[in-house]
Order: structure tokens, then C-alpha cells, then sequence
């Protein structure tokens, strides 16, 4: 299905103020793909992410999602495809209980009243917080919220699933229950992170981003265990595999 | 989206009032009370008088070069901000037909005069507006404040009110964000999930304010806020006041402008 | 709806300033009195807030345009008159430097337009009294919107009593009204229907927040809210009168300039009566001299006022043009100086 | 040093909705002992902390700090021993200017502008953010922010640390500088913290919250390598200790 292909092509871009963020950013990802992105703070993960949505746009180069050029009259469109998870699950859920929320995309679709339910109960039951229906989102633990904020996206069935750090803040059980949820979506995925044990375990391809600049990509495996590699990017080797380098053996 | 651009905006000032210059390093309190003093002789002037209005772009053109600020930045606040100021002079034409000037025999109405001197006056007041946050940081400022006997518990709110704007503005922009991947056109942008919003961004934000009293209380607070002192006059800000206030006055008083200008024509014939 | 530096005269503006610094003042006096600490931070995060909640905007019905809140009925329900003028001020303060709306001068009158309705008569005189016993949602709505309506029709007319009195405009007042005041009504319904929605809101998601404050804000209603209403009034009153005085009794000095430059008298409408007596109230100072005449005067003066000279004023327009490059080159020698200064 | 005790018995603590966090906890961290603290979200962490400093006050039960018992009277004068990292540092950092930032503490504890100034700079100097002085903290990035939130701390010399999740957001670089700063301070620490692998290699104790109650107090490398142990409580291993235990060798 060549229409969930993402493309950039030399993609700069520069912040108002001047600050160049992205510095000729080209790579495609085909279908189904789950790439991870990763690089240090500032490195400019998010302004990619957000560029590859049209909150921001280009100040040069192309970026095309399937076969649309994406630009300020069609992103309204591409939105449709491209479900985008932001940092922080407060950001995105902002209606007061956690149906309406999910519920909310859906219905800005256009979908009737029937429709827009049998998605909101697929979507909480994805990702296991059909139970949470009717609670305030405030009310929920930050696990919780990651979940429905990922649900409210699920909602819109998104081609392309775009995430922000999706991990930060979750203990140790939650963030593994992210990790088998995202598994489980077989569409592409693109995802950003410092938590590159999830990035191992998620993604089989991975871009390194330094100073709005690529500085590799390739399979996971490879470029994730590559110390000298981590090293020269402010990086270090996924957790799980740091023990058998690092320390005597156990 | 032209709410982000006044947020970077915002950022971008902020940026460049942390520079290290000639007139950045001069005492807030002189920058605030001769700009004030300079916006105060500005708008003194006449409805119809224009030409002895130019020399006073003396002042912005200095705080704008010595302060190493970029024009383009400024030049486009203005523009934003100009539609008020346009809306209100641009009924003088209209009104005051009177012919006045008939320069190279060309009529002019008192209107068209008075017009552009409103125009010439806000593109020197805004300007200058602009550049004293440009060329003083805002906390210089609230400390000028302070020093100049502005009740305490106002600069100190003020203080956090700008401490925390970055950090609200960056919570309400990703929010809009988020409604907007899940908005198509206006729909999403109704009423009723503008209140809803809003809402949450305000419970947030006091939630936020419950914790930075707490971080305060941890660190001693009673109730009692000092703001460091570090303003000292030097010789410079008094020369720099005294010149520039009197330069202004003789500017004010002594018509230079038409002082050139007759000694030209004299020579020209 | 911020007045603009360049329609306002210095003694409206200076009169506004004097004004609005009263108040802020007397409230942080207010304030000192009898306040909880917590007051502090959540004034500044509130006004940061109000900043922030610009950002986001909603389609205003019908209409298709997108609209924001103001935000200074909702700082008055939060916080009470005084915390919440202080806060509007700042957030005006802020305004005025970083977005460059209005300008410092036009600063106290913006203060006094968009701060002293809601926080001295729209919250405790309206909101407040119809609010009191009962927060059911339809009064809290109906309360809300009237107070933001009548605050802001008193902002827009200040607007325009401030903008005339400058004599800045050539604008009738009938047209300045007609053009301000429906529109400003417009908005106060939405803007206080949005205000409205914002309190109940918050109210079912944590009613502490609002009843606490309750207990936060000072104000004793009554006697020391009229005190404060007529003490405001008084001292606008007396710095207007204290500027003009000081405007009337100093000796000229641009006349005394130019008739030693050029040996003649400049100001030819001296010619009128009318004006003669306004000018000798309003033209003579030595440090701001000749600001504009109130707008009822200058009708008066048009007939006599084409005697500017064409010579002076041909000279004016080379001298203007010459003046102007002359600043524009010190520019450029100062930056060229700056480089040169790095460079080293 | 007697004086650096920390003392809780039985305390309860319910929030005034009635939401109990709190059920009965008890512990003693004497002089010198680094403690972490580990729960899944909604545990009672961040409720324990504030206790802790008597920004809540317990509604049960006892705590000492030092010989100090804990109430509204002696509230003050422990918040000068026990210093207080939140978990934000943009709640933290309230000044406009670090140097302020840093110089509130301890001008509030009514020191010389002289020792200000010294404090200031040495608490700057600890945590490698000495050239960051003048700088507004919004202009910083969360690794910074950190840093000087702790140094805003230090500068009150506290006798005892206290942290909620200060790992949070930190790109692996900047992670391990946290940790290293933290094991150079000799005194008693007490850290919150979803970073198991941090917990590891900071703090020797590690006490176990499950729903206000503590469920397990011991030696870190114990409890935290405890499968089992860690499986009730819905957490997991440290991620550097799971390869050998999950996957394959390398
Ligand atoms: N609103 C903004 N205005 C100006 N510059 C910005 C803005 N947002 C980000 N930047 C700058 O753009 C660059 C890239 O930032 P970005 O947020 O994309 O980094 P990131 O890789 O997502 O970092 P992190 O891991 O901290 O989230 C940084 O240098 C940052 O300072
Ligand atoms: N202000 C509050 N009012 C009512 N209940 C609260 C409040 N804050 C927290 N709680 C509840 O108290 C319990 C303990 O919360 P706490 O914040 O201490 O958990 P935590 O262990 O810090 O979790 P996390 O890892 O998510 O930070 C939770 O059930 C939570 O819902
Ligand atoms: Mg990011
Ligand atoms: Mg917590």
C-alpha cells in the first residue's frame, strides 16, 4: 500500500527567532515500518515530529505522506492519517471525561453517532481502559492517561502512528504494557525516545538525529549497540545491555 | 498559528534583552524614565507638524544600532500592531479637508497632515516601546521598578508573572496542538471545547502555582521576598540621561528641522 | 481596544498614568494588609495564564473569525478587585513592552480602560451582588455577562473620551461612538458567555479552587469600595487639573526660540479669539509646548489655520528629508562603529 | 550524628476528598543512609515526601527529623535540614535569574550578602552550572533546570536530600551526570523514583510502597533483584539486569 509511505526530502527547518532546528533531514519510511528516533535533548526530535504533522511547516525541503505533498492546504488531510501521541498525555486530553475525549476526534470526522461509539469502545479496549470510560482524566494515574491518550489517537484509525517520548513518566509495568500495545500495531510507526531499551524493543529500524542533522540510520540492532556510535552522539548503550559491558557478570 | 509567532516573538525580545552592550548595560531606571521623558516630548507635538518630528528618530535609531537589534525584528513589530492607530488617523482626511500646505504646488489637506503625524508619532513611540525591552532585560526592569518605589508586592508578582509565562505559553501551545491533529477546519473549535480547555489549562495552572509555594516554603519563605539589589548608577547613564533629555527639549524648542531646511533654500536660490 | 500612544495628548496620558498608579498602590496597600502568602505565586502564574489562554482561540458563531478571552472579569472572580488589577496591570505592563500594544504612555490609560471596570465595578458591584447568595449556573451566566458587558462598554467609552479629549482625532464623537460601542457590546456577550463557562467549569471539576480563593480575596464591600471608587476619581480629577495648570503658567519657549531664529512670530491662528484663550491655557511650556487643543477649539480655529507659511513649510519638508538622513547614516556609523569595536 | 535521623511511625495521611494515600508507615534512615523509594503510580511516594517536609501534615502517626517531632510549630525550622527537590524543576526554579534562584534559600535563612554570595557560588560550582549564573532558568533546558533545582537545594546545606523522580526527561547523558552528583553527596538521601537502575546505583536501601503501605524495606541489590518480589508489587527488574535474565546472551 504505497499511500501510508512517508517522505522527507531535505527537510530544513528554522524556528522564528533563527533557530535552525532541522538541518536537511531526507529519509523514507515504506509501510509498516516502526523506525525509532533518538538523539540527545535540543537534538530535534520533536520539531521533526511535528513538521511530519504540519503543526510546523518546512521552511525548505519536501515532505510528502503517501502520495500528498504536505503543505498548509492539506494537512487538514494528512491529519486524518497520521494519529500523532504528544510528550505529555495532559496535553492531549483536555475534555472532561475520558468517552468525550476519545470521542472527540471521531466525531470531527464527520462519523455519526454510532459509528463515533463503536470506535471509542474499540479504541478503550485496545489498549485496556474500557473501564475508564466515564472518569475525569485528571482523576487517572499518569499509566492511565498514557494509555486513553493513546486510545484517543487508535480512534481516529490512523495510517501512521506518530509518538513523542511515550514512555517518560511510567513505572515499570506501564511502560511495558506500551511496549506490547505498540508491538501489537502493525501499521508504520515512527517513534521518539530516550528510552532506547523501548526503541530496541519496538523499532527494527532507527535514525540518529544530532544538532538537526542525521547522523545514522539503519537496523536498530545495529546502530543501538554501536558504543562508539552512542558515544560521539551524547548517548549510551540501551540499559539492558549495559551489565554485560560495564559490570562483572551476575 | 499566528499565536505561535507572537510566542516566539516573545522569546526572540526576550533573547535579545539578555545581549551584552554599550546600551544594554545602562540603568534600567535611566533607559525607562528617558524613554518615557522622550515619548512624553513626542507626542507634545502639533496634530499638523511632521518635519519637526524627524529628528527625534534620533533616539530609536540609537538604541536600535548601539544595542546591536536587528531592524527587520523591530520594523515588523510595528507593522503588526500599527491597524489601531491606522483605523483612528485615517478618519482625519475624511474630516478635515482644509487645504494647509501646497508644497510644489501640490494641495495638502490639514487631514492628510495630521494622519501622518500620528503615524510618525506611533511608529516612534511603539519603536521605542519595543526597543527598551530589547535593550533591558525585564528583570532589570522590575528591579528599576522596585528601586523607583513601585509597591514591592506588585514587582514581585510581575516577576513571577514573567517566569512563568514561558512555561505557560509552552503548556497552552502544545494543547492547541493536540486539538488541533484532532480538529479538521473549525470544527473542534467550538465554543464549548474552548471552555473546556481553557478550563484545565486554569486548574493546571493553579495547581502550579500550589507547587511553587510549597518549593518556596521548603527553601524558607515567610512571606517576605528580597529582590537582590545590583543596579548602580555609573557616570555613563547620567551623561547618557542628561544629554539625551537635553537634546530632546532642544529638539522640542528650537525648530532644527526648519533651521536646515531655510538655511538650504537660501542656499539653493 | 489599547489606545495607542500616538492619539493621546501628554496631559490625558500623564493624567491616566497618575490614575492607574493610584490604584496600583492603594490595592498593593490593600493587599499588604491582610493577604495569604499564596497569593503571590498564584498571582503571577494567573497572569501568565492569561497569556496563555490567548493562545487558544474558538470560532465565534456565525461569524466564522476566531476569538479569544480577555481574561479580566475572570481574574476578578479568581482573585478579588485588588490582586486582580494588579495582576491585569502586569499583564498590560507586559503587553505593552513585549507585543508593543499601545506604548508606555498609553500604558496608564490602558490600565485604567481595561482594569478598574472589572476589578472595581463589573466583580463587586455586579458580578458579585447578583452572585452572593445563590452560584446556581444561570446566575453565575447571567452575572458574568453582564459585568463583562457593562466593564467592557465603560472600557470602549473611555477609549474614546480619552482619544478626544487628546484632540488627536478629527473623528465626531457620535461616529467614534458608533463605531466603538456595538462592537465592544458584541464581544462582551461572548467574552462573558465564554467567562461564565470557564467558572462553572472549573467549579464541577475542583469547586475548591474557586470557593478557596473565596477565602483569599480581601474585600469588604461597602464603604471602603466607595471610598476607593471616589478617591479614584478625585485624583484623576486633581493630576488632570495639576497638569494643565503646570502646562498654563510656564513661559513659552518655542515661540521665544523661533522669533529669535528668524526675528518673526511663528504662530499665525493667534488671530482668533477663541483659540487665543485656549492657547494661553494649553501652549505654554517650556518643556512640552504646543501639545494639540481639545477638539471643540480646533473646529473653531480651521478657517484661520491655513496661514502656515509655504516657505517655512518647503523648508520644513527639505529639512525633514535632510534630518532623516542624517539619522539614518548616524545609524549606520554607529553599527559600522560596533563592528569594528568587535572585530578588535 | 544523632540530629540526621529520620523517624516515621505508623503515619497515615488521607487527602481532605478522603482519598487515603497514607496507611501506616514506618521506617528510621539514620545518618548517611541513601534510601530509594519505589512504587507503581499512585503508590504514595510523592504523599510520603511531602510529609516529610510538613507540607501535609499526617493525619496519624509520627515523624521525627532529627529529635524535631514533625508539626505545624516545627515545620520551619526541619524544612532548613531536610532540602526538598521536586519532582518539576520548572515548579522549583521561581526567580528570574538563577543566581536569585539559588541566593532565595539562603537569603531567607538570614545569612550576610557575603555567605550568600559564597553559597551561591559553591552550590553552582557542585553541580557544573557555575557559568549558567545569570541566565532566566526558562532559558535553560531540563537537564540545566535540574541541575541548578539542585543547587538551589545544596545551598541551603541541607543535612538531609530528599527527591521525587528527579530522573525524569533526562537524555541518558545527562542521566548519568544526575547519578554521579548524587553519589558524591555524603549525606542522607532519600529519593522516589520510577528509574529502578538509578535506585540501583544510588542507594544502597530501597523500601517498596504498594498502595500506602510499605510492603518490603531492605538491601537494594536484594530487593530489587527479587523477581518475584517485584512481580507482586508491578514493578520490574532494573533494565541493565534483565538481558541476562530475558533474552539470550550477546
Ligand atoms: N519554540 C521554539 N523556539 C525556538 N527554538 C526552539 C523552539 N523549540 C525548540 N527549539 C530549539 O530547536 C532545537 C530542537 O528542539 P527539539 O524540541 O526538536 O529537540 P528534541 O530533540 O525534541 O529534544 P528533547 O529530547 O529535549 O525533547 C533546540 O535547539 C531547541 O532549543
Ligand atoms: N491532591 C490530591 N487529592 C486527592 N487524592 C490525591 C491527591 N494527590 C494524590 N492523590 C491520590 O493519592 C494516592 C497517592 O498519590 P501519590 O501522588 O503519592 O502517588 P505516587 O506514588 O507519587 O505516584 P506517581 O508515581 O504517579 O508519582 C493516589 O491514589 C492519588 O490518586
Ligand atoms: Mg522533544
Ligand atoms: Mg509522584
Amino acid at each position: 500500500m504505497s499511500h501510508h509511505i512517508v517522505e522527507l526530502k531535505d527537510v530544513f527547518y528554522s524556528y522564528p527567532d533563527g533557530t535552525e532546528a532541522l538541518k536537511g533531514i531526507s529519509f523514507r519510511v515504506i509501510h509498516g515500518e516502526s523506525v525509532g528516533l533518538v538523539g540527545t535533548n535540543g537534538a530535534g526530535k520533536t520539531t521533526l515530529l511535528l513538521n511530519l504533522n504540519g503543526h510546523l511547516i518546512p521552511t525548505r525541503g519536501e515532505i510528502s505522506i503517501g502520495e500528498v505533498p504536505l503543505s498548509k492546504g492539506t494537512r487538514q488531510e494528512i491529519r486524518r492519517k497520521v494519529g500523532f501521541v504528544f510528550q505529555r498525555p495532559d496535553d492531549q486530553l483536555f475534555m472532561p471525561i475520558v468517552y468525550e475525549d476519545v470521542a472527540f476526534g471521531p466525531i470531527n470526522l464527520g462519523l455519526s453517532m454510532e459509528k463515533v461509539d463503536e470506535r471509542v469502545n474499540d479504541a478503550l479496549e485496545m489498549v485496556g481502559c474500557l473501564h475508564l470510560k466515564n472518569r475525569p482524566p485528571h482523576r487517572l494515574s499518569e499509566g492511565q492517561k498514557r494509555s486513553v491518550a493513546i486510545a484517543t489517537v487508535m480512534a481516529m484509525k490512523p495510517d501512521i502512528l506518530v509518538m513523542d517520548e511515550p514512555g517518560s513518566n511510567l513505572d515499570p509495568k506501564s511502560r511495558r504494557q506500551l511496549i506490547n500495545l505498540l508491538k501489537g500495531f502493525k501499521h508504520t510507526k515512527i517513534i521518539a525516545s530516550h528510552d532506547l531499551d523501548m526503541i530496541l524493543d519496538v523499532c527494527e529500524r532507527c535514525i540518529i538525529i544530532k544538532d538537526g542533522k542525521i547522523v545514522a540510520d539503519g537496523s536498530s540492532e545495529e546502530l543501538l549497540l554501536n558504543e562508539t556510535l552512542l558515544e560521539e552522539n551524547n548517548l549510551e548503550l540501551p540499559l539492558s545491555r549495559q551489565y554485560l559491558y560495564v559490570k562483572r557478570p551476575f | 498559528m499566528t499565536f505561535d509567532l507572537e510566542f516566539f516573538n516573545l522569546g526572540y525580545l526576550d533573547t535579545l534583552s539578555n545581549k551584552d552592550t554599550l546600551v544594554h548595560r545602562i540603568d534600567p531606571r535611566i533607559k525607562i524614565i528617558v524613554s518615557f521623558i522622550f515619548i512624553l516630548f513626542v507626542v507634545s507635538f502639533q496634530k499638523y507638524q511632521i518635519s519637526s518630528l524627524m529628528p527625534f528618530f534620533l533616539y530609536p535609531v540609537f538604541l536600535l544600532t548601539a544595542g546591536d537589534i536587528p531592524f527587520k525584528a523591530i520594523a515588523k513589530k510595528v507593522i503588526v500592531v500599527s491597524p489601531f492607530a491606522l483605523f483612528i488617523g485615517i478618519f482625519n482626511p475624511i474630516f478635515d479637508t482644509n487645504v494647509i500646505l501646497t508644497p510644489f504646488g501640490i494641495p495638502v489637506s490639514g487631514g492628510w497632515l495630521s494622519f501622518f503625524s500620528i503615524i510618525i508619532k506611533f511608529v516612534l513611540t511603539v519603536s521605542t516601546a519595543i526597543l527598551l525591552i530589547a535593550v533591558t532585560s525585564f528583570p532589570g526592569i522590575c528591579e528599576a521598578l522596585e528601586r523607583m518605589k513601585v509597591p514591592k508586592i506588585f514587582v514581585i508578582q510581575l516577576l513571577f508573572l514573567y517566569r512563568y509565562l514561558f512555561v505557560l505559553l509552552d503548556e497552552a501551545l502544545r494543547m492547541v496542538r493536540a486539538r488541533e491533529a484532532r480538529s479538521f477546519g473549525s470544527r473542534g473549535k467550538e465554543i464549548r471545547t474552548f471552555i473546556r480547555l481553557i478550563s484545565v489549562l486554569l486548574i493546571r495552572s493553579v495547581e502550579r502555582a500550589e507547587r511553587i509555594y510549597r518549593a518556596m516554603l521548603s527553601r524558607g519563605f515567610r512571606g517576605e521576598i528580597r529582590v537582590l539589589r545590583r543596579l548602580h548608577l555609573r557616570y555613563f547613564d547620567i551623561v547618557f540621561a542628561t544629554g539625551s533629555i537635553t537634546m530632546f527639549y532642544i529638539l522640542r524648542n528650537y525648530d532644527v528641522v526648519d533651521l536646515i531646511g531655510a538655511t538650504l533654500n537660501r542656499l539653493l536660490r | 481596544m489599547h489606545m495607542a500612544d500616538a492619539l493621546l495628548s501628554p496631559a490625558v496620558g500623564g493624567a491616566m498614568w497618575a490614575g492607574s498608579l493610584g490604584t496600583i498602590i492603594y490595592c498593593a496597600k490593600k493587599l499588604r494588609e491582610k493577604m495569604d502568602d499564596k497569593l503571590i505565586p498564584l498571582m503571577g502564574v494567573l497572569g501568565a495564564f492569561i497569556f496563555a489562554g490567548q493562545m487558544i482561540n474558538f470560532t465565534i458563531p456565525m461569524t466564522g473569525s476566531s476569538g479569544h478571552i480577555g481574561g479580566g472579569m475572570l481574574l476578578a472572580i479568581l482573585l478579588g478587585p485588588y490582586a486582580a488589577f494588579l495582576v491585569i496591570a502586569s499583564v498590560l505592563i507586559i503587553q505593552a513592552l513585549f507585543f508593543a500594544d499601545g506604548g508606555l504612555l498609553a500604558l496608564g490609560a490602558n490600565i485604567w480602560n481595561l482594569g478598574i471596570y472589572p476589578a472595581f465595578i463589573g466583580y463587586p458591584l455586579i458580578y458579585r451582588f447578583i452572585v452572593r447568595q445563590n452560584a446556581s449556573p444561570q446566575r453565575i451566566t447571567f452575572a458574568a455577562i453582564l459585568s463583562v458587558a457593562v466593564g467592557l462598554q465603560l472600557g470602549a467609552l473611555s477609549v474614546v473620551l480619552e482619544t478626544k479629549l487628546s484632540g488627536i482625532t478629527e473623528l465626531p464623537l457620535s461616529t467614534f461612538l458608533v463605531l466603538m460601542q456595538p462592537i465592544h457590546l458584541a464581544i462582551g456577550l461572548i467574552e462573558g458567555f465564554a467567562t461564565a463557562g470557564i467558572v462553572i467549569y472549573v467549579r464541577t471539576l475542583r469547586p475548591d479552587i474557586v470557593d478557596d480563593l473565596e477565602g483569599v480575596k480581601s474585600l469588604s464591600p461597602g464603604a471602603s469600595l466607595k471610598k476607593v471608587l471616589v478617591a479614584m476619581a478625585v485624583l484623576a480629577v486633581i493630576t488632570g487639573g495639576v497638569f494643565s495648570w503646570f502646562a498654563s503658567t510656564h513661559p513659552d519657549g518655542l515661540e521665544w526660540s523661533i522669533e529669535k531664529i528668524y526675528g518673526k512670530p511663528e504662530v499665525p491662528q493667534r488671530a482668533n479669539q477663541i483659540t487665543e484663550n485656549l492657547s494661553k491655557f494649553q501652549e505654554k511650556t517650556a518643556i512640552l509646548p504646543d501639545y494639540s487643543l481639545p477638539s471643540k477649539g480646533e473646529e473653531d480655529t480651521k478657517p484661520s489655520w491655513p496661514a502656515v507659511d509655504p516657505g517655512t513649510s518647503l523648508s520644513g519638508l527639505i529639512g525633514g528629508i535632510m534630518v532623516l538622513t542624517l539619522v539614518v547614516l548616524f545609524g549606520i556609523g554607529i553599527k559600522v562603529l560596533r563592528k569594528h569595536k568587535e572585530k578588535m
